[in-house]
């Protein structure tokens, strides 16, 4: 077969566009944390894929500050000018459907976005990686479901995608039961505060507070539920979950809150014997990143560039038709940072969700500790 | 656009002004002022420091607002226009301390003295390029004859801001004569000038009332100007109509001499 | 007649040979770069009528832009209606919407006018949100691309390059009609000493309102060939910071020249991009120091450096005058006296 | 009725926060008529610096004095660097520079500390009180008080000392200034300094609420501004008045208007300054400027 | 002794010189007028002693050289300016406006005993203390500007047509005035007016400014006689 653009018998070329500067350069560390990856990959001398050949991977990564348009633009340089095969961990779902019919109408793979929403305009050539909303939603609701059959719950959503599907799917998945949604709150990321929010929430008289925001609104959130004296049963979205970013409300304040996560904790300090983990810290400091070892999105990002080498590893061809193919049949792929017993699974035409499993964790005030066994919706996620 | 000129009745004064009160806050500027001009006279506007000439000028250019009293130009009540119809029914003024645009050259500037005659229309613009473009051309003949009529063909297209200031206030009499007025309003026209200036700014005023036939209201601290020109005078003090009379009347009066001339005159 | 410098001097001449030229030299995405930039560049030539000439600041320049896009979206999406075709109607919404816009101006001036246009511009966003049911919320809406007709040599770039250059073209003939004569010179009146300006006649309601009306039909042109030629538009991609970015451009390019605009159209699309290309980490930091070194360099925009006037003096031979403008405060006193 | 008086608790603690830059907005706008669209990421940077200086070990309150003479330096530093070589420029030109300020600011913050939020540390007591069961928070109130000491403080020195008045007379108008003896330039570089001092103040006052991070000021620049427009922009004291209309009637709009809610909330600052505009152009406290022919 | 030396004084707006090479002294403790038609350059050569334009040449002030020196810094030495036009700060209340102008002065009493005498010499600004002084009339204004330039109680005054606007008796008030401080405070006056008659009448010296260069000088007296000097500045 003749191959595509971008790979060589020595390299495959990838892109990744992500804001690097602006308000939310902290995505940034997603395609840092790709980088974390690959890097040493390629010290050790490359990817060794299913046609017989070792390939390096060169990453070419352009700024877009989250602006759809700039990543149509950049998206369209890398694949025109600097021939990329592929683009990965492209963040945010309007930026993603803006190239969704450029990359639709020249057939370019977009691996493994970063946006819990995954159907969009490029439904042949895209695949997410993250849960999708619609599974963290449902993974609260069992928790609820299980543990607190009455709940009155006050929602705090980001008024995006993000929170619009969560929102949904939180909906459906609670009907009929004896928990309620009694009141709900958007916040806009220019919101200064959120304590309005969270006043009017507050007086809602719900016992249960779920926060699906980003951290700053999240930690904001989770203070004022300690110190204005409400002590909700508090989950809070994993995108906002992190010791890190809950550190600045005051850890005892976060005392109790529940989260869902995919990704295992990472404490640089105390490794523990994880093997998957070990092996993170040393690309990291192998690579030299720049983000901290905790970060979240860094090891998201980390998590991407590990199943970019796993669907490198089992193309059979050098094209972009079979990477798609590789992508679109992963059959359990394990990935260092992923919980145990979460896995990547994915069928053409049947399962375009790469994780559809979740575990609850409850933050003791140090260390968050699972709660139960991983829940999975493999081959079930809700679509919304 | 004609200019509105309302017709002038046989002996009715071109401006009227009648029991003008002026308030700014807790400061009465004008207290019961009134003032009559006929046609085509050269009426001296005069009065100490403060006494509230130019706020006349400002009331009837409606720049300010009037308390209570009437303003007539042609037997017309005008203290209720928009300021911007001022100009159209033929009152035209200059500042007292230049109102002009220093950015423009002096032609652009005069050529906005124009701006109510030919309309600037901004669909006209659009639509109807050459129409607009001809009368353009129109109005900076005119406007150019003006500038020479003044002196002024030879700085028409410099920046008005690096003139002279006597040439700027020529500048602006230039302006005020591009838009066709009937009432000429000066207000302080002759100051900085040398005496040699002011003889030749006087005849220039009595050729333009010729010309022009305007009826011109002047206001001049320049008491040989005034006394030279204005067929009448009208004394201001603290607000307040003081006197009125020919020149050399109000030159001999006691309380004009005492609020205003001083001593030596 | 004082021929305003427009389109005539040297670095109109400059920009409009670079752009007829560009076809030849550009691969076919930086033409579409080069697209976007001019879409960008109509949207400041209408900035530049309101800033530049009527002395009034409008910040909401982004929401506009926004509107327009939205506008050829809606009427493609919902009434089938052509792209190409919804232009004019995306001009006409966007200028009535305009009007609405600037009807504070006749109040306010200046940094109050600034401040509460950026209200604007920052609700626009959010306000996208809230009218979900017209304007496809966060998911945005999808628009048919104008393929170029069977005739067209060139690819498909090229054609939506052309389009845009006539676009380009359009708006800056129509400016120009608006700009000299007698509309010319009151917008500029109003700019320099509105109080004296109504004192000689000028309606400044009727003034001020038809430049944000000009001013908004450009924003929503731009903003109509924006949404063509992504063909996807989404609350996204209009924040608050696009308004800025306009505002950028207008100045870095130069506020009383339309070759300016397009100089500063360019600088915005693509300076940014090459600042992070410079350096990923330290993309930000370039850039700010590049706006700050661009400034103190070309204080008039860069249609106003030297180079600019050395040449428009060779050019001078065709070409008469400067359009005036007053260096010093800032329209409606953002600064100083 | 207690979510109303909760919501106006509210409004009031997060108009403080809104106050705090608009103070500073308004500092320097009254020294040297520019609007620094890059003060709030100046005061971010000074912030940084501090939590730095904390986590190296120093004292809470020796970091912050340090930092805050710091930011004297950093504002007269900036002024010379950049604004001084354009002072004559036409103020379009300083707006982009204050922008160029802003985005190197921020941009700098973020290479040097990377995205993350941290803690800020606290200056005054966490606790608070329920009355009737409405939550006060102690910081809150003290943020307010600083404020009040604050802008009555600048107030007064604008209005009644030798320094203010040249200073507010360098910047109406530099030629004048000169003829009457004051040092215009030096004028000009104490605004900036003293802009930098106080953007710090509020950044200290704000931090341990709005968590420090590179763009922790920008959400609330919009308010500031609004804040600072309501007022006058002449005014500190009007700053502050300013700031916590528009935080009051953001929090009860955003709550009990429903056509508007929490999504569109960004829409009452304005339009509260707007109405007020409309009534009083000048804004709440500010002064005309005199516009005579 | 002379208190202002000016030699070859250059100086212009932008690459065009207005003044060419213009030289001329004050002596201390005189009253100098300085005539000239419109546009002449005398408000150049105001500004230019007063630093506001760049300029080239010698200018020597009570024997220190004043290119080195600041405008802030001449003031201190004692060179006000009245300038031409509007010299007030429109926004400030009169009373700030001579508060200001007071600028260099460190002693509280005296700018008290100041300002009460030049409230006391134009009531009118004492009736309009609080008010904003851009509201005042122009005369207003005028008196305004020279009572402030006066609270620095500057050695050498430079005043730039200070009877622009002013009436008549308020003119003649003002001579007065200069004429007092000259006598009684040994004050040096530099005056630019139009009113030739009564500046030669009242005046020491007098220069005569043409196109950019002094082309008439001599005693006052000297001068009210000259023939070129009536015809253009006397209007005799
Ligand atoms: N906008 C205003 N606010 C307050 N007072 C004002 C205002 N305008 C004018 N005044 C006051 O009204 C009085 C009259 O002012 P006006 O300008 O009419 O005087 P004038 O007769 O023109 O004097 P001059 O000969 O000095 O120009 C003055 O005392 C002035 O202070
Ligand atoms: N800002 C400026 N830019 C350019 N040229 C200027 C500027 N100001 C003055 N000029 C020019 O400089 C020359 C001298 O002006 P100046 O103001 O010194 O004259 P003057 O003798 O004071 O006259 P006046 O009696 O009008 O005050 C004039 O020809 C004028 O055109
Ligand atoms: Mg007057
Ligand atoms: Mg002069």
């Amino acid at each position: 077969e003749e191959p595509s653009a971008g790979i060589t018998d020595d390299t495959v070329k990838i892109g990744i566009s992500g804001p690097l500067t602006g308000p939310v350069a902290a995505l940034g560390a997603i395609a840092d944390g790709v980088r974390t990856r690959t890097d040493p990959i390629n010290v050790a001398g490359g990817v060794r894929m299913a046609d017989g050949k070792t390939r390096k991977i060169e990453l070419l990564v352009e700024d877009d500050g989250l602006d759809p348009q700039r990543t149509l633009t950049n998206v369209r340089k890398l694949v025109e000018r600097e021939e990329v095969l592929a683009v990965v961990a492209t963040a945010g779902t309007p930026n993603n459907q803006a190239i969704g019919r450029y990359i639709n109408q020249r057939g370019i793979p977009n691996l493994f976005m970063y946006s819990g929403v995954h159907e969009l305009a490029g439904p042949e050539w895209e695949i997410g990686f993250v849960p999708s909303f619609t599974t963290e939603a449902a993974t609260f609701a069992k928790y609820l479901l299980d543990n607190k059959r009455q709940a009155k719950v006050a929602l705090l959503y980001l008024n995006t995608e993000t929170g619009q599907t969560f929102q949904a799917a939180l909906e459906s998945a609670i009907s009929d039961s004896g928990v309620t949604i009694v009141a709900a709150q958007p916040v806009t990321s220019a919101d200064p505060t959120v304590e309005t929010q969270l006043s009017t929430l507050k007086a809602s008289g719900a016992d249960t507070l779920v926060v699906i925001t980003g951290p700053r609104q999240g930690a904001e959130a989770v203070r004022f539920a300690t110190e204005s004296g409400w002590k909700p049963t508090t989950l809070i979205s994993n995108i906002a979950a992190s010791i890190a970013s809950l550190k600045p409300a005051g850890l005892e304040n976060a005392k109790g809150v529940i989260t869902s996560q995919f990704l295992k904790q990472v404490n640089a300090s105390m490794p523990g014997d994880d093997v998957g983990v070990k092996r993170y810290l040393a690309d990291h400091a192998a690579a030299q990143s720049k983000f901290s070892t905790e970060d979240a999105l860094g090891q998201s990002g980390y998590a991407i560039g590990d199943a970019l080498v796993k669907v490198l590893e089992s193309m059979k061809a050098p094209t972009r038709e079979a990477m798609m193919e590789a992508a679109r049949n992963l059959d359990h792929a394990q990935l260092d940072l992923l919980l145990p017993g979460i896995t990547l699974t994915t069928k053409t035409g049947e399962d375009v969700y790469p994780i559809e499993s979740l575990q609850l964790f409850q933050f003791d005030g140090a260390a968050y500790q699972p709660m139960g066994d991983v829940i999975s919706f493999e081959g079930k996620t809700p679509r919304h | 656009m004609a200019v509105v000129a309302p017709a002038a009745e046989e002996g009715c004064p071109v401006l009227s002004v009648e029991n003008v009160d002026v308030r700014f806050g807790g400061i009465q500027a004008l207290k019961s002022v009134s003032l009559n001009v006929h046609m085509g006279e050269i009426c001296g506007l005069i009065g100490p420091n403060g006494a509230g000439k130019t706020t006349l000028f400002n009331c009837i250019t409606r720049l300010s607002t009037v308390a209570t009293g009437t303003i007539r130009l042609n037997g017309q009540p005008i203290e209720t226009l928009p300021p911007r119809q001022v100009i159209r029914s033929g009152i035209a003024r200059t500042f007292q301390n230049l109102g002009i645009y220093v950015g423009m050259t002096v032609l652009e500037n005069v050529m906005l003295g124009a701006h109510h005659i030919s309309g600037g229309c901004f669909i006209d613009a659009l639509v109807r390029p050459r129409h607009s473009w001809q009368r353009e051309q129109e109005i900076e003949r005119r406007c150019r004859d003006i500038l020479a009529d003044l002196g002024l063909e030879d700085v028409a297209d410099v920046a008005a801001g690096s003139l002279p200031y006597a040439t700027q206030k020529r500048m602006e009499i230039a302006r005020a004569l591009a838009s066709r007025p009937t009432l000429l309003l000066l207000d302080e026209p002759a100051g900085g000038l040398t005496h040699g200036e002011v003889t030749e700014f006087g005849a220039l005023v009595s050729r333009v009332r010729e010309a022009y036939g305007v009826t011109v209201v002047l206001i001049e601290h320049h008491m040989g100007l005034v006394m030279s020109l204005c067929d009448r005078v009208e004394v201001f003090h603290l607000g307040r109509n003081l006197a009125s009379g020919r020149p050399e009347e109000v030159r001999t009066n006691p309380a004009v001499i005492n609020a205003y001339l001083g001593r030596s005159r | 007649m004082n021929g305003t410098r427009l389109f005539q001097s040297a670095p109109a001449a400059l920009v409009t040979a670079v752009a007829l030229c560009l076809p030849f030299l550009a691969p076919d995405f930086m033409l579409f770069e080069f697209s976007i930039a001019v879409c960008y560049g109509i949207a400041i030539l209408g900035l530049n009528l309101l800033l530049g000439f009527s002395g009034q600041i409008c910040l909401a320049q982004g929401a506009l832009f926004g509107i327009g896009a939205y506008a050829t979206a809606i009427l493609n999406v919902n009434f089938g209606m052509d792209p190409i075709a919804t232009l004019p109607f995306a001009a006409i919404i966007t200028s009535l919407i305009g009007v609405l816009i600037g009807l504070p101006a006749l109040r306010l001036q200046g940094l109050q006018l600034a401040i509460v246009t950026f209200g604007v511009a920052s609700a626009f966003p959010q306000l996208l949100l809230k009218m979900d049911w017209i304007t496809g919320g966060v998911t945005g809406l999808a628009t048919d691309q104008p393929l170029a007709p069977k005739w067209f040599p060139g690819s498909q770039e090229l054609w939506l390059y052309g389009l845009s250059l006539i676009c380009a073209a359009i708006s800056v003939f129509m400016l120009r009609r608006l700009l000299r004569g007698d509309t010319g010179r009151l917008m500029r009146a109003l700019r320099d000493n509105p109080l004296i300006a109504e004192s000689l006649g000028v309606n400044l309601t009727k003034a001020r309102l038809a430049a944000f009306a000009a001013s908004s039909a450009l924003a929503g042109l731009g903003g109509g060939l924006f949404c063509i030629l992504n063909g996807f538009i989404s609350p996204q991609s209009f924040l608050p910071m696009k308004s800025i970015d306009i505002l950028i451009g207008g100045i870095v390019g130069g506020i009383t020249s339309m070759a300016g605009a397009f100089i500063g159209a360019v600088f915005i699309v693509f300076v940014p991009g090459w600042t992070t290309d410079i350096n990923p980490a330290l993309g930000g930091l370039i850039y700010g120091l590049c706006l700050i070194a661009m400034m103190m360099v070309a204080r008039q925009g860069i249609a106003g450096l030297p180079i600019g006037r050395s040449l428009q003096a060779l050019g001078g031979i065709f070409n008469k005058k400067d359009l005036s403008r007053v260096p010093g405060p800032l329209p409606g006193q953002l600064g100083g006296e | 009725m207690v979510l109303f008086f909760q919501l106006l608790i509210d409004g009031l603690a997060s108009g403080a926060i809104y106050a705090s830059l608009a103070l500073a907005l308004v500092l320097i706008f009254r020294a040297t008529r520019i609007v620094n669209f890059g003060q709030g990421e100046m005061a971010t940077l000074s912030a940084y610096c501090a939590w730095q200086l904390c986590e190296w070990g120093l004292p809470v309150a020796l970091s912050f004095l340090i930092v805050g003479a710091a930011s004297f330096l950093l504002g007269v530093f900036v002024f010379r660097a950049v604004i001084k070589p354009v002072s004559k420029a036409p103020v379009e030109t300083i707006v982009v520079i204050t922008l160029g300020l802003f985005v190197f600011f921020q941009s700098l913050c973020l290479w040097l500390w990377r995205a993350d939020q941290r803690a800020f540390p606290a200056m005054f007591p966490s606790g608070g009180w329920d009355i009737l069961g409405v939550r006060v928070t102690a910081s809150a109130l003290c943020i307010l008080l600083v404020l009040l000491c604050l802008a009555a403080t600048m107030g007064a020195i604008f209005r009644f000392t030798r320094l203010g008045l040249a200073m507010r007379a360098s910047a109406y108008s530099s030629e004048k200034s000169l003829l009457v003896g004051i040092r215009v330039e030096r004028m000009l570089m104490l605004g900036w300094g003293f802009a930098a001092t106080i953007g710090f103040i509020a950044a200290v006052l704000v931090g341990p609420r709005l968590f420090l991070s590179p763009t922790m000021m920008l959400p609330i620049l919009l308010y500031a501004l609004a804040s600072a427009t309501l007022g006058g922009w002449d005014s500190p004291l009007g700053a502050l008045v300013g700031g916590l209309i528009v935080g009051v009637a953001e929090s009860l709009g955003a709550t009990f208007l429903p056509f508007i809610g929490a999504d569109l909330r960004v829409v009452i600052p304005i339009a509260v300054t707007l109405v007020i505009l409309l009534v009083r152009p000048v804004g709440l406290f500010g002064s005309s400027t005199v516009v005579k022919v | 002794m002379n208190i202002l030396t000016v030699r070859d004084l250059c100086a212009g707006y932008g690459a065009t010189d207005v003044l060419h090479k213009v030289s001329f002294t004050v002596e201390q403790g005189s009253i100098v007028a300085l005539l000239g038609a419109n546009g002449a350059g005398k408000t150049t050569i105001l500004r230019a002693l007063s630093g506001l334009l760049p300029s080239r040449g010698l200018v020597e002030f009570g024997g220190t050289d004043l290119r080195q020196c600041s405008p802030a810094r001449r003031v201190e030495l004692g060179l006000a300016q009245i300038p031409q036009g509007r010299g007030t700060f429109g926004d400030f209340t009169v009373e700030e406006n001579l508060a200001i102008g007071a600028y260099t002065i460190n002693s509280k009493r005296q700018i008290k005993e100041d300002m009460e005498r030049w409230y006391t010499a134009f009531p009118r600004l004492a009736e309009r203390r609080r008010q904003q002084s851009g509201n005042l009339s122009g005369g207003e204004q005028q008196m305004l500007a020279l009572a402030r330039a006066l609270m620095s109680r500057p050695k050498l005054l430079m005043c730039d047509e200070p009877s622009l606007g002013l009436a008549p008796a308020i003119t003649e008030q003002i001579f007065e005035i200069f004429k007092s401080l000259n006598h009684d405070h040994g004050m040096t006056l530099l005056v630019v007016e139009q009113n030739a008659d009564l500046t030669l009448q009242f005046a020491h010296t007098a220069y005569v400014l043409e196109a950019g260069d002094i082309t008439v000088s001599g005693p006052a007296s000297d001068l009210l006689r000259n023939e070129a000097v009536q015809q253009s500045y006397l209007g005799v």
